[in-house]
């Protein structure tokens, strides 16, 4: 019996074949959460769904046709217009003119509503990029450029119909998106921040640490959420000014926030920490801070990505729900939920359905950072088999 | 008695296709085999041979979204033969052959029993499904088999929990399950590997006995070529997804056709015979002295007071590792063997004893009870290589930044020395010098282990720790991990503690081993000497146990 | 098992402990107190109260002592079963607050127990049929309703159901029911109330809730006892509830925890919405008007509520896993 | 406009007798008939006493039975119940708040000549709920007994005092007796009118003192042993002991004048409150039927004013105007007319203005405070507001722009005062602006203080009021235009209480309060009269004698004048003294105001009978109290 003969192993095989195929084993840990994370198209759908909505955030006053406190009496509670693209060009053919048309403004003297009713014959043009009301861009550079806008600024222009007080519903949903998702990011960042921290010590240390930790998240958890804001809320000085209720409502709903991403952190940390890889780092005598930072960390980051994403929307949601209470932000401060408020009126769905437009921004916002989070998570472990 | 000469199930051109992201895997291509009554079939393979795959498609159990493509699975009844293909996966013909006609075994005794049902519930549930009699009789034949399987006190058995029982128990259990309806086909895909060699031994003479009384016919699954030579009537080799070679296992042995055959025995048999080790100075230097060394964990730590027991991972070890020397330490799972091995490098901080360790240059350090900055300067000289190579390298790094790791902490090399540095060491564990770049998913297991070996000895270490580095891999690679380790011992002059429960590959690759049970070292002594003449009743066991690789040795065997 | 249990409700005690050194930081946090509130008020319907009656009030309600003090005084009573006295109502709060809570019990257990009724079997069949046109519907289901604010979907249901199919407005009961002694009439009555709230609370929940039990089960279904069951034998049906069910149902159990703090939080936006005799209204009214044992008591018992229903859930697990109740 | 007047011409007792109607023509509801029969009541001649009062029925002569369906919203609403069915005062203000003071509890009253001494005669045989004789001695028990506790009653009722100084009763037979002060109380009569007055015959003697150690030894101890803490807790509990005590409809014993008295108590948690008839009830129609004509009243406690409203949609709702009735829900309501089955009933508003834009002159910051107190900032603001556009966009036009005053067509109109700089003209006010030293910007483009200093102006307004709220952020544009720092600040309404009465605010937006008959009776808007005169708190807390500041000699002057007005019950008199005072707030210009008094209305079902049109609405004449309810009929 010879032992001469060669043995045709797989891995010598699988190594010609991944030496030819070049690409994939050069593959770092990203291009490997993207690729998984390709496959859920939902989730690719809902990331420039997001993204869309953060751009959104970030350029709202160039966005919004108008500032979101401007109001026009004549216009209380005017239903959306909708953009036409050709009008008659007077010789009986058409011509490429954006534009909406105007009302035929009645009132009602039984209920003393006005009746809107479409005019054909104002047609009022509109333009992109066109001057409107100046503005200062992020509160650093005057401007006066709309996305979108009449091109005379005295004509109405409402693509999502006008509030109680004629004021555009479309500006006040464009500048509401950035407080609202505003707070859920940096809402988000301050519970990252204490849940990295006491999640990282928790499961890096363990013991009686992380039992003391997991007591007071425990605890935590089994408050009910809304009495607590509620108290806190009702807790803030009333003096304060909007801003400052706004990062002090941040950081009343960080303090639940951040137990999930300390959760995740603790449960990641307490798992890694024996990992033969791990072990490996500490017996080549790698510092404690490079251990973490260098060996540990990268395995946590596309988790907590993914935390961040399914927390982000819970914000938002809560926000929403403590502003409808009238505990949250006050105006003339916008988000989405200080306009949600206007529709706890009945007068909201019997005849301004369009004030619900809000809600259904914050549904498809929340709709879309639960299916990308779904994706990242799913895609956050690419090497788990 | 038995109708040896028609077989009972006849498996023709049977082909298994998995449809992957791009592609289709023939997990199973065109492989046909009979299986006679009363007879043990084996089938033999390294992983990703197929030949579970097969074991699963014979019930019709293939895991989407593998799919049977073609052949068929003819199983003879009373009624004349019956394709099992054409039967589907689901319906209550299929049903009708599952558990009745053919019964299964599994690898994991751990996962196969549901763990919130009693064991009782879950046989008598078996043969309350294919046959009408009451509960209570079903019982009756439940504690009768359990009793057969020899589980001490069936009746009460019965009402426990998998989870209260060992793995060997486990085992038994899962058997009496499968032979709870007198299946005429047994396949036992693996039922061992996850066992102890104590353990394997009862269950390997019990399938054996058990099909004998009953004129089963089984199809054991296996990759260990110790098993088949024990137990195997006939054997069929499988080799990526193929039928390779089927003969009489005497045969087989004795005159493999097959080249691939062949080089599987020949890495079975090579470590049979120990490997040739480089000469022992007389006068032994020791580098390690390992003195009453004890790791107790406490049970059930309250907030208050003091725990009421102990458990004694290590209770009080000694052991020297003389300079060059490779000593072995052999046990079963839960002697504490891989605990020891990490004990020595601090990564459980040992409760009591000494571990005296002579640095290069002379100096000796208790490292027991040496501090931080001490410790750091040995993880330079002493190394550890991992049991698995999938969870020992960081995934997410590449193979450069892995093997670079050690010499960053410990040397003070530039970046670009480094660079050189790995090339070298990948060469010299004998892979391309040009994958650095890339990580770790892309390697297979025994590549993987090389990595894992350049890391270790990327600093010159001096005792190098080997917890199981064999035991994840296909046999076939075994040995070259092995013969690469004995290569880089004569270069560096190298110290191994190599840590298996692996008797043959012990004996193959140490000079001196020790025998582990329950913490404790029960033997210690020249390899040799421990295998051919044990002197410890336990040792005695465990050698005694381990199925050789020759089918001679067995007592039906020819003469 | 008794034992378990007792231990269980020993470890409640200082987490009950806890909620009540919040619930009470929580009543104190917001400056002013009721007098200033009531000030405000009366002041509105044009009287004016001179500060010496002010001081007066509050000493009569012992706002002025030290804190700590206060919340002595408030634990000792409460231990004596007296919540202290509602400034806005003039009520005991033990008087008020039972009838309240109880409704909001049984509205968050009625709630619990119906989301479990529909999400065990649409998360059992989804992941059963991973990737089928139920499951992709289950999926898009739990998203949408996980999505949906609370209090949009009630205000929307409550005017579909008041104007187009003529349920009166809100509340539990009809009228001629409200005041009346329970009776079939009643119980079908509160039925047809019911619903609505119990739909909008239940929504999210479910959802939430079917993922769960999905992940769950399609963590289990590839176990291999699930396969050495199908190797006996067993139809597919029994198979999947009988055994990875059993299993997939465990972590779902321990839900309860979470689940039942988010009803009570959500069950107050919800109610005050549908105008249930529930605490919500009363809870959010008394932390508006700074009415603080009213408030103190409500968040103390939705605390209270909370641990039982972990401590029940903690009793299911261990009756429905021999690992916890064994080890 | 009818024209007002002042019914109680000094010494002179305005008031008839009520029409005597013969006890064998009494008619009563039919569910009282058995309990007649049965002997469990006495008859209904009986009941109603010698000389019942006779309502005249708005429309007609109604029909028995029924239950009445109204709505409540938010924790304790109970004032709902008292402006609806509460409004039992010895003497009444008439539907149509003409000023004429009508008999109700008494039949008459006289007042002498300096407005010292008030003698009431009460009605022979009138009778409490429980049967017992209404007579002078229960009045008197309240005057002497109760009101001066200083448990039951710490704060003293203004108008029940005079310089400090309480009243004094005498009994002069169980039909008649006087009240008196030893200084003259010039605006008793109009008080007793009003809903204060019903605080007077709210208290039954026989039962109420009961609770009191005076009468009942046992006292203190019943009261531990129902769980108070002391014996005037538990008379508040029992008793109510106040009009807007919310204990006044927990206890169904407790003896009541009013038409219909409680079975299902207002508590906390209840969601139903549930009235039944009085069988007692004094007062009868002009057909001798004994009143009330509905059985009973059922009203929903709601948790929010939108549940209230979508049941008044729905038309669960008979009568509805205190909670919904407001110009935003008005569409809505006007739509559902025909589903909900009712009317929408005009109600005219009698207040000053629409809302009131404060200034606040005693601004603690010595900077503000110099830039407040000039009138020129403040009628530069007046001209920044473009009234029409507002009341546009808040009122859809209802309204015209006028500042705080009395309402035209009331003797107390002050032309100049509601007239002068309600022109939108943003010229002037900029003009006005830089004279006054507001000239120079800053880098953001808003004027800076004198000093040079940023002038931030905070606009607070109460969230829960919408349309005061929605005002502010409109007025907050409006002033930024030109050029004024205006930040609009949203508030809850304790804190704008607290800042408000602290003086730490800036500006506040608030409603207005007296335009009409009601002006000596809160004329906060018109001078630093009350801690709600948000224009200049600090001297109005010195007027009432709680710290604050010294005014200038122009406020006292005005305070001299109220003192005037007060002394005298001469209406032609206490008028002119007024327009003195009010030439004094012109001249001043406290308070800019935006339009006149934006009407309400009330929603009606069309079931509901005797319900008049366009009556006056404010909280000291309520509706629908002053309306008769017990006239209120189901027309099937």
């Amino acid at each position: 019996m010879t032992l001469e003969a060669p043995l045709p192993h797989q891995d010598d095989d699988l190594l010609d074949r991944q030496l030819n195929a070049g690409q994939l084993q050069a593959a770092g840990q990203w291009t490997m959460v993207w690729n998984k994370f390709r496959k859920h198209k939902l989730a690719v759908v809902s990331l420039f769904v997001v993204a869309l909505i953060y751009f959104v955030a970030l350029l709202a006053e160039f966005l919004a046709p108008y500032d979101p406190g401007k109001f026009d009496p004549r216009y209380t509670y005017v239903p959306p217009q909708s953009i036409g693209w050709f009008v008659d060009d007077g010789a009986g053919g058409q011509s490429f003119q954006p534009h909406v048309i105007g009302f035929d403004i009645k009132l009602d003297p039984v209920s003393f509503r006005r009746i809107f009713t479409p005019d054909p014959t104002q047609v009022i043009p509109i333009g992109f990029f066109v001057p409107g009301q100046s503005y200062k861009m992020w509160g650093l550079f005057d401007m006066n450029l709309h996305f979108i806008g009449p091109l005379d600024p005295s004509q109405p222009f409402f693509l999502a119909g006008g509030d109680r007080l004629g004021r555009d519903l479309l500006s006040r949903t464009i500048h509401g998106t950035r407080i609202s998702m505003s707070i859920g990011l940096v809402g988000v960042g301050l519970s990252l921040l204490i849940g990295m921290i006491l999640g990282g010590i928790s499961g890096y240390r363990g013991g009686m640490v992380d039992r003391v930790i997991q007591r007071v998240i425990e605890f935590i958890r089994s408050v009910p959420t809304i009495p607590l804001w509620l108290g806190l809320a009702a807790a803030m000085p009333k003096d304060w000014p909007p801003l400052q209720v706004y990062f002090a409502i941040l950081i009343i709903l960080s303090l639940i926030g951040w137990t999930e991403i300390a959760r995740v952190v603790r449960g990641r940390f307490l798992s890694l920490r024996t990992d033969d890889f791990v072990i490996a780092a500490r017996l080549d005598g790698v510092s404690e801070f490079r251990l973490i930072m260098r060996h540990m960390m990268p395995s946590l980051y596309s988790h907590i990505i993914a935390a961040i994403t399914l927390a982000i929307p819970n914000m938002i949601l809560a926000e929403t729900s403590l502003s409808f209470l009238g505990l949250g932000l006050q105006p003339p401060i916008v988000s989405w939920g200080v306009l949600l408020q206007d529709t706890q009126n009945l007068r909201a769905i019997t005849q301004a359905p369009w004030l619900f437009v809000p809600g259904a921004c914050v549904v498809l916002a929340v709709l879309a950072l639960n299916f990308l989070g779904d994706g990242v998570r799913d895609a956050a472990d690419p090497y788990a088999k | 008695m038995i109708d040896t000469a028609t077989p009972i199930l006849r498996v023709s051109n049977l082909s298994v296709d998995f449809p992957m992201h791009k592609s289709v895997l023939h997990a199973v291509k065109d492989v046909s085999f009979d299986l006679h009554r009363g007879e043990t079939l084996c089938v033999v393979g390294e992983s990703g041979s197929g030949k579970s795959v097969t074991a699963r498609a014979i019930l019709q159990l293939v895991a989407k979204p593998g799919e049977i493509t073609a052949g068929s699975i003819h199983l003879a009844t009373e009624a004349g033969e019956v394709d099992i293909v054409a039967l589907g996966n689901r319906g209550s013909a299929i049903r009708q052959i599952r558990g009745r006609r053919i019964a299964m075994i599994f690898q994991e005794p751990m996962t196969s029993l549901s763990p919130v049902h009693t064991i009782g519930h879950q046989i008598i549930e078996t043969i309350l499904l294919h046959e009408k009699i009451s509960k209570e009789e079903a019982r009756i034949r439940a504690a009768a088999l359990l009793d057969r399987v020899r589980i001490p006190n069936p009746d009460a058995a019965l009402d426990r929990y998998s989870f209260e029982f060992s793995g060997g128990m486990r085992q038994r259990a899962m058997i009496a399950m499968a032979l709870s309806c007198n299946p005429e086909i047994l396949i036992a895909d693996e039922p061992t590997t996850a066992l102890d060699v104590t353990t394997q031994a009862e269950i390997l003479s019990l399938i054996r006995e058990l099909q004998r009384d009953r004129g089963m016919a089984v199809l054991f699954i296996t990759h260990d070529m110790g098993v088949v030579a024990q137990i195997a009537d006939r054997v069929m080799v499988m080799f990526r997804g193929e039928k390779v070679e089927e003969a009489n296992v005497f045969d087989l042995f004795a005159r493999p056709q097959q080249a691939y055959t062949r080089a599987l025995l020949g890495s079975v048999l090579k470590l049979e015979t120990p490997a040739p080790r480089p000469a022992r100075p007389m006068a032994e230097k020791p580098i390690a002295e390992i003195n009453d060394l004890a790791l107790h964990f406490p049970l059930n730590p309250g907030f208050f007071g003091r725990p009421t027991a102990y458990l004694k991972a290590i209770d009080g070890v000694s052991l020297t590792i003389n300079q060059g020397e490779t000593v072995g330490v052999v046990g079963e799972s839960g002697s504490g063997k891989t605990t020891l091995g990490r004990t020595l490098l601090r990564v459980y901080n040992p409760t009591g004893g000494q571990v005296h360790y002579w640095r290069g240059d002379g100096t000796s350090v208790d490292i027991a009870s040496l501090g931080k900055a001490g410790m750091k300067s040995l993880y330079g000289e002493v190394r550890m290589v991992f049991q698995d190579p999938h969870s020992s390298l960081n995934p997410r790094m590449t193979i450069y930044q892995i093997i670079s790791e050690p010499l960053r902490t410990n040397t003070d090399m530039s970046e670009h020395q480094m660079m050189d540095r790995v090339q070298e060491l990948l060469t010299r564990v004998g892979l391309p010098a040009d994958i650095g770049d890339r990580y770790p998913h892309a390697f297979s297991g025994g590549q993987r282990q090389r990595i894992s070996i350049a890391r270790a000895i990327a600093v010159r270490p001096r005792l190098i720790i080997a917890d199981e580095p064999t035991s994840a891999l296909d046999v076939s690679l075994r040995h070259q991990v092995l013969d690469l380790m004995r290569d880089l011992q004569s270069e560096f002059g190298l110290s191994y503690l190599f840590i298996s429960h692996d008797i043959s590959v012990i004996r193959y690759f140490c000079d001196r081993v020790a025998v582990m049970k329950n913490g404790k070292i029960v033997e210690i002594g020249d390899v040799a000497q421990i295998c051919e003449r044990p002197q410890h009743d336990y040792t005695r066991q465990l050698i005694s146990a381990v199925p050789r690789p020759d089918p001679r040795l067995r007592a039906d065997a020819p003469a | 098992m008794l034992f378990f249990i007792l231990k269980r409700i020993a470890g409640m005690i200082p987490a009950m402990l806890a909620i009540s050194v919040l619930a009470f930081t929580v009543i104190q946090l917001p400056p002013g107190d009721y007098v200033s509130t009531y000030a405000a008020q009366i002041a509105q319907s044009g009287e004016t109260v001179d500060s010496a009656v002010l001081n007066n009030l509050r000493e009569r309600y012992g706002l002025g002592e030290n804190v700590v003090v206060q919340y002595f005084k408030w634990m000792g009573g409460i231990v004596r079963g007296d919540f202290g006295q509602s400034f806005e109502w003039n009520q005991p709060v033990t008087d008020l607050i039972w009838g309240r809570m109880g409704m909001t019990a049984l509205i968050s257990v009625l709630t619990l127990v119906l989301m479990w009724a529909f999400s065990l079997p649409i998360g059992i069949y989804s992941a059963a049929r991973q990737y089928s046109i139920t499951d992709y519907l289950s999926t898009a289901f739990a998203f949408l309703a996980m999505a949906t604010p609370n209090f949009l979907l009630a205000i929307v249901l409550l005017y579909i159901t008041t104007m187009w199919f003529g349920v009166s407005v809100g509340g539990l009961f009809s009228p001629q029911f409200e005041n009346a002694p329970w009776s079939l009439a009643k119980l079908w009555d509160f039925i047809t109330h019911a619903w609505v709230p119990i739909f909008v609370l239940g929504t999210a929940g479910t959802a939430s809730l079917i993922r769960i039990m999905r992940a769950n089960l399609l963590d289990e279904l590839h176990k291999p006892y699930v396969e050495a069951g199908r190797a006996k034998g067993l139809p597919e049906a029994r198979l999947i509830l009988s055994y990875p069910t059993r299993v997939a149902l465990n972590p779902f159990i321990s839900t309860v925890g979470w689940v039942l703090p988010a009803l009570i939080s959500g069950e107050l936006i919800v109610s005050t919405v549908l105008n249930l005799p529930t605490a919500g209204p009363l809870l959010l009214q008394a932390l508006k008007s700074q009415d603080m044992y009213l408030a103190g008591a409500f968040i103390l018992l939705s605390g209270g509520l909370v641990l039982i229903g972990t401590l029940v859930s903690d009793v299911l697990l261990a009756i429905s896993d021999p690992r916890i109740r064994l080890s | 406009m009818k024209h007002l007047r002042i019914a109680a011409l000094a010494g002179i007792s305005i008031l008839a007798l009520g029409h005597a109607a013969f006890a064998q023509n009494y008619s009563q509801a039919p569910e009282l008939d058995a309990l007649v029969s049965s002997g469990d009541l006495p008859a209904v001649a009986d009941r109603v006493g010698a000389e019942p009062r006779v309502i005249v029925p708005v429309s007609e002569v109604g029909r028995y039975g029924g239950t009445f369906r109204g709505g409540m919203v938010g924790g304790n609403d109970r004032n709902m119940l008292f402006t609806h069915f509460g409004y039992e005062p010895l003497i009444a203000w008439d539907a149509d708040w003409t000023g004429e003071v009508v008999p109700n509890i008494a039949s008459g009253y006289t007042a002498s000549a300096d407005s010292k001494d008030f003698t009431f005669t009460l009605r022979e045989g009138m009778k409490w709920s429980d049967g017992s004789p209404f007579t002078a001695d229960d009045v008197a028990f309240f005057i002497q007994d109760v009101l001066p506790d200083e448990k039951l009653f710490p704060t003293k009722p203004g108008w029940l005092t005079v310089e400090g100084e309480l009243p004094t009763v005498s009994v002069a037979s169980p039909t008649e007796f006087t009240i008196s002060w030893t200084k003259p109380n010039g605006l008793f009569v109009v008080n007793a009118a009003s809903v204060y007055g019903v605080q007077l015959a709210l208290l039954n003697k026989a039962y109420c003192s009961q609770f009191m150690p005076k009468y009942n030894p046992d006292a203190e101890a019943n009261a531990t042993a129902a769980g108070a803490a002391d014996w005037a807790e538990h008379m508040v509990n029992m008793c109510g002991v106040g009009i807007e005590n919310i204990q006044r409809w927990r206890n169904p014993d407790r003896p009541t004048l009013e038409a219909w008295r409680i079975t299902e108590p207002y508590e906390a948690g209840a969601t139903r409150v549930t009235l039944e008839r009085n069988p007692y009830y004094w007062k009868v129609d002009t057909a001798g039927n004994q009143l009330p004509y509905i059985d009973d009243l059922s009203i929903s406690v709601n948790a929010e004013s939108q549940t209230l409203l979508l049941s008044v949609l729905a038309g669960e709702i008979d009568y509805e105007s205190r909670h919904t009735a407001n110009p935003v829900n008005l569409p809505v309501i006007a739509e559902g007319m025909e589903t909900g089955d009712y009317y929408i009933s005009a109600r005219e508003s009698r207040v000053g203005n629409a809302m009131t834009i404060s200034v606040n002159l005693n601004s603690p910051d010595p900077v503000k405070h110099d830039v407040f107190q000039n009138k020129d900032f403040r009628v530069a603001l007046s001209h920044a507001l473009d009234r029409q556009a507002i009341i546009d966009a808040l009122y859809l036009g209802q309204g015209t722009p006028q500042q705080v005053s009395p309402r035209q067509g009331t003797p107390y109109y002050n032309e100049r005062l509601a007239t002068q700089f309600i022109a939108y003209d943003v010229e002037e006010a900029n003009r006005l602006l830089d004279s006054i030293g507001l000239d120079k910007r800053g880098g953001n483009g808003f004027r800076l203080a004198p000093d040079g200093s940023p002038l931030v102006v905070n606009v607070a307004a109460v969230t829960a009021l919408g349309a005061m709220a929605d005002a502010a952020e409109l007025f907050v544009q409006y002033w930024q235009a030109v050029g004024v720092d205006a930040r609009f600040a949203a508030m809850d309404r304790t804190r704008f209480y607290e800042e408000k009465t602290a003086s730490q605010h800036d500006i506040v937006v608030w409603g207005a309060t007296s335009g009409g008959i009601d002006v000596f009776i809160d004329p906060r808007d018109y001078f630093p009269f009350s801690t709600e005169s948000n224009f200049a708190v600090e001297w109005a807390k010195f007027y009432i004698g709680d710290g604050g500041q010294e005014p200038p000699d122009y406020v006292k002057e005005q305070w001299s004048l109220y003192d005037q007005i007060k002394a005298t019950s001469d209406a032609d008199e206490q008028a002119a003294l007024f327009q003195k005072l009010l030439d004094i707030a012109a001249d001043q210009f406290y308070q800019i105001g935006v339009s006149t008094a934006i009407n309400g209305f009330a929603v009606v079902s069309n079931n509901l009978g005797n319900v008049p049109e366009g009556t006056p609405v404010g909280w000291i004449h309520p509706d629908p109290g002053t309306l008769s309810v017990e006239q209120f009929y189901f027309k099937q």
